[in-house]
């Protein structure tokens, strides 16, 4: 693999780390669900690295391309499923969200 | 030239592809027409529930003609077909039957319990039917992004669906957990999609043992050569998403709250089909990763792992169900006990497939695979049994609690015999359906164990879980059986149909262990699924 | 021939009481009338008397057949006439054939191995089934007395008491009684026809539990189940040797018969008794390399296993053998240190204690080793004799100071199995026979009589009580006085000797020459020769006690009658046999019938000392020393039964103040030794500890365990808070709260907090790929 | 009648009953009772036929039936019966026929009772006719449900406990036998004879035709361990017995009958025909511990019931002790280290009859003690063996039953009991003296709590527990049931040559086919041996 990959993949790895850590330290439920965005978009700077440095070619673009359509669609239901959560809570922290356990 | 390649897609496509993917277009069909129905206020004069249940059934009955035709053509073949996106073979035929059919059942089931009412129906059954085309789509899925999408599109309808009870607090937060960690789930799988597809430098699952042994070449085919280490990484965040879907341990936080929050009925649709399609799209991806020499140590040791998941998710899933009351959250470990065992039969696949004695191994290989199906298919009865009963129970006691059952054998048999068949197959006691499925997964560790001591623990754990699962799935048949049923607990008078209904089930779990014909024709045409899906490594 | 029309005859005798008994038992309980009527006991009579009459019938069937020569061979004795022939040779003469045995059914067979029931017939059979039938004949007459009062609907029992102080009140149970006695005999003349020793062992037990039964007649008193189950257990505990002697024999000898199977003067199935092989010393062959003993066919060769060795036993496990087999002797009999049960058996109606507890059932322990005598080698016999000498003389010495009549009787039954056995333990195998029969008759006369006293009595069984009632019931007196005087071996002149004065002389004479040829072993002859001093003082003591003297119970006295005619007359008939029934001595018919079929190797004169160490005497040296042991023994009786008269005959000496003066002595023989106490201490304890300990075991070690390892993994689970909300009832409480606990704290880990959800999934993966680093190959 | 409907008419009989029940009011208790019971006379009249139909001088299996049933895992079902399992079948529906009429007792919930209770007889008889490991461990599961019902609804004060135990115990015994199924099938080859009891056994003698391979002798021991632990938890052996006790004073009086009667004879069963025919060298290597498992537990059993105060509790013990007669007796197999041959064949012949015997005089002696115990139990609602006493004058006729069947128990010539336990002593010498001494012992201890309870019970001035008014003499209907018992236990006692004979061709020939395996085992291990 070609040597200037490896700082798009790094790229990439930053924002799926910081995806991740967005997502388990917010309280806000949107704060939460732009984590997950995070996490979507470092693979998507993977895919579109891979895509042109390696046999992957352009597999990689509708790759991508076919993350951003789900990732947009997920966030519609995703929100309207937080909203569904404030409708009942008066609330979107998702620590409140503690009545199913055990 | 590129009116050649235009050629040769129509052909695929409108040749063979369309009738390939004939039940999923049924399906979107299907929603497509509810919707508009509502929008014309067509759903007053025709119930909606009757157009899905005509959709479900055509879907069923596109499948079964693809089926009969493979059964028809006697050669196994299969091919792929959008594009080498999806592949068409018997395995993936046999789960679109599987969905069909449990489609029905549950659109039945809703009708009986009266969820979701004539408001929301045309929402509910097309989220139920967009589940379930993603479902199909994972059983089907040639490539890693359709591996992506196919989970995808089964987990966004599901997560609306647990919270289809819109004024619930509980049911909202179910469906909050759910997304959020779907969503995380989701996210780290296709963190994993990226590396592997761009390591190996391709999407299609078929390819990707042969272009593993390639990035290997150069130096060894252990974790030491980064490259390999990468796919590794990449292979477990994969295994990552796969595990969220089939609530396998550490990744089955979501399980028992979302079902928990959820109705029962979509409790039990999720407990089915989710983790149908997740174990189809499961043993593609572990086939399409085998059969390369080169790799086979490090894929002999996947399998192990696996094995080890398996053991923890079973055991896991067995002592928390212990303490739980609310049923649902019971059956909800019992759920994640069970996708451990299941779990035991890829294990043991991928064990057999990437030892040296391989060829010699075919069938057992075979029947590994088709051992899980056979397990799915008896645990589809099963386990929709169960929740059809905890439902009903529900709709008079609006309780779901075990202490609602207590004495039920009192008041309606029927519930309570379906209920013990249930659990007598869930716990694996013959001569009912459970039992035999159970069987076949602990024959193909058996025969794994051959090739790897480390299979023999994972027997001995499935042997000991029998018996751990025995104590939770008898309170319940105590409560019914065994105790008096409390003055202030609502009676549960029960109307014919559904009484028909869950004995159907319960026949059928029954007749799943023990009719020659069913048990015979069932677990053939898993094995030959099982055998068709290793196709493509040459199997 | 002879065989099957012998073997036809006596097991009618043998079945008629079974066939008695079902009868007996249905009828009674089922007729209309069952509490009045006597039909059950003419039943039982006629059962036993018929069998009686077939007996004598197949006494003269057989006597016929080979001519009485046994009788004829009156001098067959002479030394020096046997060639040592192997085991129990057929008949001292050829052309005579004594013995008949074969199979009466199959029981199982597996390959060459075979259990069946045989019959045995041989003039110690035929003696045996007579006497028993003759006395149990007898006893059945004189029980339709004695037990007469249970005809009612109402008996009151005043030995049993109910928890408000009152008597039990309750049916009588005539028919069952007779029912029972009926079984009784049943069993015993299965145990006497018995052809093998497993069949001997059936009956055996068999014969143990109708005692069982009859010593337990009287279920209401504690003391009776007690007593019977004394009986049984301490029974049992003789069986358990007895099992172990025949474990031992089956797994060397594969066979359990006595005799040769002969058809068309062919050995078809050899039996035990050939197998052993004498040689002219006494001893048994065996292999001169590693000292095992030799088996053998009837001709003496040795034979072989089928790899063509020798088949062969060691010396040891033949010892064994014997010891096990003497272990059920010493338990049925009574035996030190066994003997505590028989005393307890008094509980039993009278005639219970006379056929069963004297007579025959206690006999049937002398019967088996004098019929097993074959096998025993002599460190068995040495066992045999020590301990019929420890018992005859325990035994005698707490009859000197028993106070109830029938213990008195008991304790001298003791004593007297104890004279058999040293009998036969010192070679004396004829002697020790002859003592059985002679004192079947004159004890259960003894027994009957007491019956009769305690029956006139109003159920007064304690001595002091009596007194002076020798013109009251003057038969019944006098027909003691033959018992005791035979008891004692009284000599006469003209011949007229009691009959026990033959028969203890006989084994007094056998004991002295075995002391001649092992002086080492002198006790054997002296206690038992003191011990006749004592017999005849404890008997004498009971007669006088109980006929003379002054009344010291004036109510007793005023009450007491004479019996009825069904009572008296059975006492006159036993009396006649227990005065006469050895006339003639050991040139009398009863003596020689016996010795008819004596094991050859007995009569050899050998003095060479033999395995054991032992010296035999052989006939010759017991007969030259009769004279001199019977004048002894008789001095030893008479000044006996001087003391005895001059201390409850007269007045003369205070009777009170000696015993005070010995109070040491007398309390120790009181309370028999302590055996009981000792047993109680050494065995019942423990066992009941044992058995405690094995319960709490069950409950508390086995179920803890499932629950201990609950509670070692809730130690381990500190982390689990939750976990005794969690209350689940039923078993999920019990046996699974191992794994409830560990599913409690599962539930921990379901914070239900999303976050921590996520960040498992973060842990997950992290955990994950650190393991795969680790443990997958590099 | 045609062999092929005779033995699935025999299974299957009871379980039709069970359906036709389902159909009736449940209301209707009298005719409920009448054809349950005619269900079980009828099976019972079939099980006679069946015995005039046998041969008794065939060594092998007769009036095999074998049809297809799911061939891709190569089940066949396979029936047949031998000398081995026809005493058990006749043995089973007369257990159940009598416990059929002692079930007048139960009191409630009639319907679901008997048919409950026809379901487990025709498990019982399943697993006693099938000749498939498959078929086999099919039924012997399907006992499973209708006894844990019989146990937890119909059963004592503390019948869940006692119906769960029994569930766990039976089904840890079910798991370990599934994966030596599994062991058998696949080391076979996976062929269709693979789960065919008899082609294995002979596969494991080396003479088989169909199967050429088998389990090596060292996967043998492994197979047999886990066989014998589940048959041991059904037999139920030391230390796998503690569900016994629960479980059986817990039931109700006919399901204990069963329980005694014929439950636990089939792990006695499962030992002769799956354990030792399959894994001889397995057998052979573990017969010591057999053997010595056997007589612990007689000696234990025998101490615990001595210290019980619970009648039936202690009538339960009294099943471990005698059962171990039964280990004791199978596993008396020595062979000379130097010949390879068996010592004394004979011995160890005598011991398997003697076991196969104690089985059934168990079966027939404890059903009869279980029922004496639940009809006093009926009329008073205790056992505490202090609190009795003095029935002997107040149910004489009853009293007269119960001893007779206590002695059965105790072992006493003439009744069932004693031929048994007399045979497998007997044969044991051959095999160890130290064990046969101490198995001998356990007739002191027998006697001791079978008398001491007898006194406590029957003797005694006076009956000192409460209801003493309810004490009325046994009705006729129990005295049908105890009587047949009773008369079989005379029956057997004196003539145990009918079983015997009955048994004979098929005990010998599993000695011989036993010592064949040994020898193949023994030449597999010299060869590998040889190799290194």
């Amino acid at each position: 693999m070609p040597a200037e990959l490896n700082s798009y993949l790094l790229v990439g790895a930053v924002l799926f780390v910081c995806g991740v850590i967005c997502m388990a330290t917010k309280r806000n439920a949107i704060g939460v669900l732009m984590g997950v965005e995070l996490v979507l978009n470092g693979a998507n700077v993977n895919f579109v690295a891979f895509s042109k440095f390696t046999t992957l070619g352009l597999d990689g673009q509708v790759f991508s391309l076919f993350v951003i359509v789900l990732a947009a669609a997920e966030a519609a239901v995703a929100l309207a499923i937080v909203l569904n959560f404030y409708n009942n809570h008066l609330t979107v922290d998702v620590d409140r969200g503690n009545k199913l356990k055990g | 030239m590129f009116s050649e390649l235009l050629n040769n897609l129509i052909e695929d496509t409108l040749g063979h592809g369309l009738w390939y993917f004939s039940a999923e277009l049924c399906l979107s069909g299907t929603i497509v027409a509810m919707l508009l129905m509502r929008l014309l206020s067509v759903d007053r004069l025709l119930p909606t529930f009757i157009v899905a249940l005509i959709g479900a059934a055509a879907a069923g009955g596109c499948s079964f003609g693809q089926f009969a035709d493979l059964i028809a053509a006697h050669d196994t073949m299969s091919v792929s077909f959008f594009g080498g996106m999806l592949r068409q073979d018997l395995f993936s035929v046999f789960f679109r039957v599987f969905l069909s059919l449990f489609l029905i059942l549950t659109i039945a089931l809703t009708v009986l319990t009266g969820i979701p009412d004539n408001e929301d129906a045309p929402d509910f059954y097309s989220m139920l039917f967009g589940a379930t085309i993603g479902m199909m789509l994972m059983a089907s899925a040639n490539n890693l992004l359709m591996l992506f999408l196919g989970v995808e599109m089964a987990s966004v309808p599901s997560y609306v669906m647990v919270g289809f009870l819109k004024g619930r607090k509980a049911s909202s937060e179910a469906s909050l957990k759910y997304v959020v960690y779907g969503a995380g789930a989701a996210g780290v799988m296709l963190y994993g999609i990226s590396l592997v597809a761009g390591v190996l430098g391709t999407g299609d699952i078929t390819l990707l043992a042969d272009r593993l042994r390639i990035v290997a070449e150069g130096g060894n085919a252990g974790l030491g050569d980064p490259e390999v280490r990468t796919v590794a990484l990449g292979v477990m965040l994969v295994m990552v998403g796969l595990a969220f879907k089939l609530s396998l341990v550490p990744f089955h936080f979501w399980c028992p709250d979302a079902f928990e929050g959820a109705s029962a009925e979509v409790a039990g649709f999720l407990s089915v089909a989710s983790k149908a399609g997740a174990f189809g799209l499961l043993v593609r991806f572990c086939v399409g990763l085998s059969g390369v020499p080169e790799t086979a140590e490090l894929m002999t040791a996947f399998g192990v792992g696996l094995g080890v998941i398996a053991i923890i998710t079973t055991t896991y899933g067995n002592l928390a169900a212990y303490t739980q009351k609310n049923l649902k959250r019971l059956l909800a470990y019992s759920t994640i006990a069970h996708a451990g065992y299941m779990l035991m039969a890829v294990a043991a696949m991928l064990v057999m497939l990437n030892s040296d004695q391989a060829p010699g191994l075919g069938k057992a290989i075979n029947y590994s695979i088709g051992g899980l199906l056979y397990y799915l298919a008896v645990y589809l009865f099963m386990n929709l049994g169960a929740f059809a009963v905890i439902a009903l129970v529900r709709n008079y006691t609006f309780n779901e609690d075990i202490d609602s059952f207590k004495g039920l054998i009192s008041q309606s048999p029927a519930l309570c015999i379906t209920m013990l068949v249930c659990i007598f197959s869930l716990i694996g006691i013959p001569p009912f359906g459970g039992f035999f499925a159970k069987l076949m997964i602990f024959a193909s560790v058996y025969q794994a164990a051959q090739i790897h001591w480390a299979m023999y623990v994972v027997l001995a754990a499935g042997a000991i879980n029998t018996i751990f699962s025995l104590f939770y799935y008898v309170r319940i048949l105590k409560a019914m059986f065994l105790e008096e049923r409390p003055a202030d607990v609502k009676p549960v008078p029960l109307p014919a149909m559904e009484g028909y209904y869950v004995v159907v089930l319960a026949v059928m779990v029954a007749l799943l262990g023990f009719l020659p014909q069913l048990v015979n024709g069932l677990s053939s045409i898993a094995n030959e699924a099982g055998h068709a899906v290793l196709l493509v490594i040459g199997g | 021939m002879v065989g099957e029309t012998l073997k036809f005859w006596l097991m009618i005798a043998w079945l008629l009481p079974l066939a008695g008994f079902v009868v007996e038992i249905f009828f009674g309980f089922y007729s209309k009338n069952p509490r009045h009527s006597k039909a059950a006991a003419w039943c039982a009579v006629g059962c036993i008397g018929i069998g009686f009459l077939c007996s004598a019938n197949a006494l003269r069937i057989w006597g016929n057949a080979n001519e009485w020569c046994v009788l004829e061979a009156a001098e067959h004795g002479d030394p020096g006439d046997t060639q040592a022939d192997a085991g129990h040779h057929e008949t001292d003469s050829a052309e005579h054939q004594t013995a008949y045995s074969g199979v009466i059914y199959t029981l199982g067979v597996f390959g060459s191995l075979e259990v069946t029931l045989d019959y045995y017939i041989d003039s110690l059979t035929l003696v045996m089934f007579t006497m028993v039938t003759l006395i149990a004949t007898c006893i059945h007459v004189f029980a339709i007395g004695y037990m007469s009062d249970e005809l009612t609907d109402e008996y009151v029992d005043h030995s049993a008491h109910t928890s408000d102080g009152g008597h039990v009140h309750r049916p009588g149970r005539f028919y069952r009684f007779f029912a029972f006695m009926s079984l009784f005999c049943f069993a015993m003349l299965g145990l006497v026809l018995a052809g093998n020793i497993f069949q001997v062992f059936i009956f055996w037990e068999l014969v143990g539990i109708c005692s069982f039964l009859l010593i337990g007649f009287y279920t209401e008193r504690k003391t009776a189940s007690d007593a019977a189950n004394k009986a049984f257990i301490m029974n049992r505990i003789g069986d358990f040797g007895f099992l172990i002697g025949l474990m031992v024999l089956w797994t060397f000898f594969g066979t359990f018969r006595f005799g040769d199977t002969v058809v068309d003067e062919q050995v078809v199935d050899q039996g035990l008794f050939s197998m052993v092989h004498r040689d002219g010393t006494g001893n048994v062959a065996r292999d001169e390399v590693t000292g095992d003993v030799l088996i053998t066919d009837t001709h003496g060769h040795v034979l072989t296993n089928e790899d063509g060795s020798n088949r062969q036993i060691p010396y040891y496990l033949l010892v064994v053998i014997g010891l096990g087999i003497f272990a059920g002797c010493v338990g049925k009999s009574a035996q030190f240190p066994l003997q505590t049960w028989l005393p307890d058996a008094m509980e039993g109606p009278t005639p219970v204690s006379a056929l069963v507890h004297s007579a025959t059932m206690v006999a049937a322990g002398v019967y088996l080793a004098g019929r097993f005598f074959p096998m025993f080698v002599q460190e068995v016999l040495l066992t045999i004799a020590y301990t019929g000498c420890i018992t005859l003389f325990l035994a005698a010495t707490i009859a000197m100071v028993a106070t109830d009549i029938k213990k008195v009787l008991a304790y001298s039954t003791i004593s007297q199995l104890g004279y058999m056995m040293l009998g036969i333990g010192v070679f004396g195998w004829a002697a020790g026979l002859f003592h059985l029969i002679t004192h079947a008759f004159f004890k259960s006369l003894m027994f009957l009589c007491s019956g009769s006293v305690i029956y006139g009595c109003h159920h007064e069984q304690e001595m002091p009580k009596m007194g002076g009632l020798l013109w009251k019931m003057p038969i019944t007196a006098f027909t003691m006085l033959v018992g005791v005087c035979a008891i004692s071996g009284f000599w006469l002149p003209f011949g007229l000797h009691f009959s026990g004065f033959h028969s203890k002389d006989a084994i007094v004479a056998s004991a002295l020459a075995f002391i001649h040829a092992n002086p080492a072993h002198f006790m054997l002859f002296l206690i038992p020769l003191l011990t006749a001093g004592i017999t005849a003082f404890y008997m004498f003591r009971m007669w006088f006690y109980t006929f003379v003297g002054k009344p010291r119970d004036q109510h007793v006295h005023d009450h007491a009658h004479e019996s009825p005619w069904v009572m008296t007359v059975p006492l006159l008939i036993l009396a006649a046999f227990a005065w006469f029934c050895a006339y003639g001595g050991e040139s009398g018919h009863l003596y020689l019938m016996l010795t008819g079929d004596e094991p050859s190797h007995l009569a050899a004169d050998v003095t060479a000392a033999t395995a054991g160490g032992i010296n035999l005497p052989g006939h010759a040296a017991i007969h030259a020393v009769h004279d001199d042991a019977g004048r002894w023994a008789l001095i030893a009786a008479l000044s006996g039964a001087l003391i005895a008269y001059v201390l409850y005959g007269t007045n003369v000496v205070n009777v009170e103040e000696i015993k005070r003066q010995l109070g040491g002595v007398h309390g120790f023989l009181a309370n028999k030794w302590y055996f009981d106490d000792l047993y109680d201490a050494l065995f019942m304890k423990p066992a009941h500890k044992v058995a405690a300990f094995c319960a709490w075991f069950d409950g508390a070690v086995f179920d803890r365990i499932l629950h201990g390892a609950a509670k070692s993994m809730i130690v381990v689970s500190k982390w689990d808070r939750v976990f005794d909300e969690t209350v689940v009832d039923g078993f999920v409480n019990l046996i699974a709260s191992a794994t409830q606990s560990v599913g409690a704290s599962l539930r921990v880990v379901q914070t239900g907090r999303l976050r921590q959800y996520v960040m498992f999934i973060v842990l997950g993966v992290v955990a994950l790929f650190a393991v795969m680093f680790t443990t997958f190959p590099g | 009648m045609n062999p092929d409907v005779l033995l699935s008419a025999i299974i299957f009989l009871p379980a039709l009953g069970a359906l036709i029940l389902a159909f009736l009011d449940s209301r209707a208790v009298a005719q409920i009772r009448a054809i349950a019971l005619g269900f079980t006379v009828v099976t019972f009249v079939l099980t006679l036929l069946l015995w005039g139909q046998f041969k008794y001088d065939v060594p092998g299996m007769q009036m095999v039936v074998e049809k297809d049933w799911i061939g891709t895992w190569n089940v066949f079902y396979r029936l047949g019966v031998d000398g081995i399992s026809l005493p058990l079948v006749i043995l089973t529906s007369m257990v159940s026929m009598l416990a059929a009429v002692a079930s007048w007792s139960i009191n409630k919930q009639h319907k679901g009772y008997f048919i409950l209770f026809l379901l487990l007889e025709t498990g019982m008889l399943g697993v006693f006719l099938s000749l498939d490991f498959f078929l086999f461990f099919v039924f012997w599961e399907v006992m499973l449900l209708p006894m844990y019902f019989l146990i937890g609804v119909w059963g004592g004060p503390r019948r869940e406990y006692a119906a769960i135990k029994f569930f766990l115990y039976t089904l840890v015994g079910g798991v370990l036998m599934l994966i030596a199924m599994l062991m058998f099938y696949f080391n076979s080859g996976a062929t269709t004879d693979s789960f065919n009891l008899i082609e294995l056994a002979k596969a494991a003698s080396g003479t088989s035709e169909t199967l050429t391979k088998t389990l090596s002798p060292n996967l043998q021991i492994t197979a047999f361990v886990l066989l014998f632990i589940g048959f041991a938890i059904k037999l139920p052996a030391f230390p796998f017995h503690t569900w016994l006790p629960d479980a059986h004073v817990e039931a109700p009086t006919p399901i204990s009958m069963i329980l005694a009667g014929v439950l636990l004879k089939l792990g006695g069963y499962g030992i002769i025909r799956v354990a030792f025919p399959l894994c001889p060298y397995g057998a052979y290597y573990a017969a010591y511990a057999l053997v010595a498992i056997g007589v612990f537990s007689i000696i234990y059993g025998a101490f615990a019931a001595l210290a019980q105060t619970d009648f039936k509790r202690l009538v339960a013990y009294s099943s471990v002790s005698h059962m171990g007669y039964v280990l004791i007796g199978l596993g008396v197999w020595k062979i000379g280290e130097a010949t390879g041959k068996t010592i004394n064949p004979d011995m160890w012949l005598m011991g398997i009859n003697g076991a196969m015997f104690q089985m059934i005089a168990h079966g027939v002696s404890s059903a009869g003690m279980f029922f004496m115990v639940g009809v006093i139990y009926d009329r008073v609602h205790h056992r505490d063996l202090n609190q009795f006493g003095g029935l002997m004058g107040r149910m004489p006729l009853y009293s007269g039953l119960a001893a007779g069947l206590f002695f059965a128990g105790l072992g006493l010539p003439g009744l069932c009991g004693f031929i048994g336990e007399i045979f497998v002593v007997l044969s044991a010498w051959n095999y160890s003296p130290t064990l046969a001494i101490v198995a001998a012992s356990g007739v002191i201890l027998t006697a001791g709590y079978i008398l001491w309870a007898m006194q406590r019970v029957y003797m005694g001035s006076e009956y000192k527990g409460p209801h003493s008014e309810d004490i009325t003499p046994i009705n006729g209907r129990e005295l049908t049931v105890a009587g047949v018992l009773l008369a079989f236990a005379i029956i057997l006692g004196v003539f145990p040559g009918i079983l015997f004979d009955m048994m004979q061709s098929s005990t010998s020939a599993l000695v011989d086919s036993m010592q064949l395996g040994y020898e193949k085992a023994a030449a597999t291990l010299n060869e590998l041996q040889a190799m290194r």
